[in-house]
């Protein structure tokens, strides 16, 4: 029974658009911080790869972008089903706010990915890596989910629809990458990665490591952003919103 | 520093094209999604706001009870 | 409510509700051509456009046979769903539907399997003929029947869903395949997996249990996101 | 009516409390309250457009958009869910009936679907074949459809689609009725048969709510105006104040 109290308000608009804004500037600012610091020592303080040389540093920000853009897919998919379950009109919106983030992160895993296999692979896509064809599939379903939201005029059918399809692309997800394991298998038995587990050095893990941790912070911050503004949108007739704007805009 | 200098900072032995590119790419998307979102968020409240102060004008007027309430 | 006479009732009532649906569903196809033919022949057209495409060469035919059943079959397939509860929301008898008392769940089930018996079987007796036309050895046509067979189940479940959350939209078709492509990834592997490992001479147990797992999972957990979704499409 | 039983033995009530409803930027119905018993009927009354379908779906539970909450038996309708349903007979615009099935086939699979099941029509076997069969064939006499029972729906007419529709109110068990436009496309004599109907229904203690340009003559008919709930001209939400 601890304190349920912070679920029940959570439901509340106005309550989560006033601690939104108070959060926003330190997970922004933290996130940028560690990202840029990571970035910044993958960048210019780590020895070059033996095997693939400088190129390697691109994987500093290819891997954080892929690691969250997948871990977004699955907040998406809670959220619709918090959604779903409780009825809960904010996990709604917190569900289409993460959509556009994570279809952009999963696009630039992509492009990263792909400038990072021309100097490897000597090619800028290469289907026999399971991972970056799992990543466009990935991309794919993001692209479903949001063309769904857009279809719907109604904005509270659109974000449930979208909660049922986004929960089966979960279901689908493990089953994607598995299958497209096996297949990468099947036709290319000696598989080419990007990164072997035993060849990553620890000084080379360590900014990696803060590079994701900053990822997600940017990502929460972007998610911040973007549900902001959902809430205005959806809220956009109620009176304490109409005080928020005269205040904020004063 | 690993590298002696800027210039072989820059150019990082010939894969500084890829490594820069997939940097600046990744940095203008992740600025877009910053200010995309930080924009609009802001019309609308605009928005919100303008229309609003119309109806208060528009209840304000019949009588000065009203409005004296409204300014507090 | 919990009155033993009333569970007894429940569990017929599941049952009950599922024939009635599937029976009903078989009875509208049947006495609708279109709905069965259809499929079949829009997947032997295109089937036709590829080896124009490709080229009369044998060999080559062959070694595309598998990617191109298996992606004809899928675009067939969910070309027909688009169909499969636009007919009964503009009628009204999804409306019935949602508000029969007896489980949603089993009369979806009833009518996604009605469905599946209506494109996958001629799929698996015109088996013989893609192979024919696509150069596939003979002795391969009982695997890519039962492969054709059991993917289509899983195309009729997994499909389905796009179907509920776009049927009370404008511009169902193309979105129907925005939304449901990229889940159909895996059946498209094991799919083509298994003709390829047939032709191989390899054993085919291993993409075989997928589909049977993939369709099992699809047909026990589908019919919830469908039920879903035909409740949103209905909330207007 | 010697196969129909009393809807129930016990009192039936249906409240609608304080329902408020918005589409998009309007506010399509607020303050909507009212209590219905057995053996009453509601006609919902009202301009076009001022919501009166979305009314009956948000009673049947079509449509769940809304706040406030409808209360069968004092219980809320979205909690009762199956037991609410089971209750309850809902015809909507579209009649709900299948182009390519006969209306003898349409009524059986309707029956198969919606129809009562032998735990709620009080311990009578409805399943049983031969009443059963007597029953469908009532219904068809009763709305006249006795001579097209094996013609495809697709060739009746748009009225006699609609009879198909409405022949499900013999079969019917359900305490609750809620019927949009039941008299459309629905000739004189259909209209006759259908008032009877209404009639023998709250007559047995039943409920009906429906919406209707038609003049009714039953004295059980209360009507609720949809006009009167409806949110004032101008302004965001009426009146907003800081």
């Amino acid at each position: 029974m601890a304190n349920w109290q912070w679920f029940h308000r959570l439901g509340s608009p106005k309550w989560l658009l006033a601690t939104l804004d108070r959060w926003l500037p330190w997970l922004l600012s933290l996130g940028l911080l560690m990202l840029v610091g990571a970035l910044a020592w993958g960048l210019a303080f780590v020895p070059p790869d033996y095997k693939q040389g400088n190129s390697f540093r691109i994987m500093y920000i290819h891997v954080p972008t892929a690691v969250v853009a997948l871990a977004a897919y699955y907040a998406m998919a809670i959220a619709g089903a918090v959604a779903m379950i409780w009825r809960m009109k904010v996990a709604d919106m917190v569900m289409r706010a993460i959509a556009p983030v994570g279809a952009a992160l999963t696009f630039l895993a992509l492009v990263t990915g792909a400038i990072w296999g021309k100097p490897t692979w000597g090619a800028y896509w290469v289907w026999q890596d399971a991972r970056l064809t799992s990543m466009l599939i990935l991309f794919f379903l993001y692209l479903g989910v949001m063309a769904l939201y857009d279809a719907y005029s109604d904005r509270r059918n659109g974000n449930r629809a979208a909660a049922v399809v986004a929960l089966a692309g979960t279901v689908n997800i493990p089953i994607i990458y598995k299958s497209v394991d096996w297949w990468s298998s099947l036709h290319q038995p000696a598989s080419i990665k990007f990164t072997e587990q035993s060849a990553i050095a620890s000084e080379m893990l360590q900014p990696l490591l803060l590079a994701i941790i900053g990822t997600y912070f940017v990502f929460a911050a972007m998610v911040i952003l973007q549900l902001r503004l959902q809430i205005v949108l959806s809220e956009g007739r109620s009176n304490w919103l109409a005080e928020y704007a005269t205040n904020k805009l004063r | 520093m690993y590298f002696e200098s800027f210039a072989a900072f820059w150019h990082m032995a010939g894969h500084g094209s890829f490594v820069w590119s997939a940097y600046g790419m990744s940095f203008v998307v992740l600025g877009l999604l910053v200010l995309q979102p930080l924009v609009r968020y802001r019309r609308e409240l605009g928005r919100i706001k303008n229309s609003a102060v119309a109806v208060l004008q528009q209840n304000a007027t019949p009588s000065s009870a009203d409005s004296a309430q409204v300014e507090k | 409510m919990t009155h033993p006479a009333a569970m007894q009732a429940d569990n017929e009532s599941m049952f009950r509700i599922l024939h009635a649906i599937f029976k009903r569903d078989l009875r509208v196809y049947f006495r609708t051509r279109g709905a069965w033919l259809n499929p079949l022949i829009f997947v032997l057209l295109v089937i036709t456009l590829f080896t124009l495409g490709i080229g009369p060469d044998a060999k080559q035919l062959a070694s595309n046979a598998t990617a191109i059943i298996w992606v004809v079959a899928l675009l067939g397939i969910m070309l027909s769903l688009d169909a499969l509860f636009r007919s009964d929301y503009e009628d009204g008898t999804l409306e019935q539907l949602l508000l029969s008392p007896r489980p949603l769940y089993f009369a979806i089930m009833g009518k996604v399997a009605a469905h599946w018996l209506v494109t996958g079987l001629p799929m698996l007796l015109a088996s013989p003929l893609f192979a024919l036309m696509l150069g596939i050895p003979i002795s391969i046509v009982p695997l890519l029947a039962l492969g054709l067979f059991l993917g289509s189940g899983i195309l009729s479940f997994v499909g389905a869903i796009g179907a509920a959350v776009t049927v009370s939209l404008q511009t169902g078709g193309l979105l129907i395949a925005l939304i449901i492509l990229p889940l159909y990834v895996p059946v498209i592997i094991f799919g083509a997996g298994l003709l390829q490992y047939a032709l191989e001479g390899w054993s085919v147990a291993a993409p075989l249990m997928m589909l049977s797992g993939l369709l099992c999972a699809a047909v026990v957990l589908a019919p919830l996101a469908i039920g879903a979704g035909l409740k949103i499409s209905m909330d207007s | 009516m010697e196969y129909k039983l009393p809807v129930s033995s016990l009192a039936i009530q249906l409240e609608l409390n304080d329902l408020h409803c918005e589409r998009g930027e309007r506010v399509l119905m607020q303050n909507v309250n009212h209590c219905l018993e057995g053996g009453q009927g509601l006609r919902i009354a009202g301009a076009n457009g001022s919501g009166k379908t979305t009314l009956l779906r948000m009673v049947s539970g079509l449509t769940t958009d809304f706040s406030g909450d409808i209360r069968w038996n004092g219980r809320s309708t979205r909690e009762l869910g199956a037991l609410f349903r089971s209750q309850l007979c809902y015809l909507g615009h579209a009649p709900g009936v299948k182009a390519a099935l006969t209306p003898i086939e349409n009524l059986q699979w309707w029956q198969a679907t919606n129809g009562s099941s032998a735990a709620t029509s009080g311990g009578v076997k409805i399943g049983d074949a031969q009443q059963a069969d007597h029953l469908l064939e009532r219904a068809l006499a009763t709305f006249g459809l006795v001579s097209y029972s094996h013609t495809p729906c697709a060739r009746l007419s748009a009225g006699q689609q609609r009879r198909v529709a409405l022949a499900r109110l013999v079969l019917s068990q359900h305490a609750l009725w809620v019927l949009d436009e039941p008299f459309t496309a629905i000739d004189q004599d259909g209209v006759v048969v259908l008032e009877e109907m209404f009639d023998q229904h709250l007559l047995r203690g039943g409920m009906i709510v429906l919406t209707t340009h038609q003049p009714l003559r039953s004295e059980r008919m209360l009507t609720l105006d949809l006009d009167a709930h409806r949110a004032k001209a101008g302004g965001m939400n009426g009146a907003r104040s800081l």
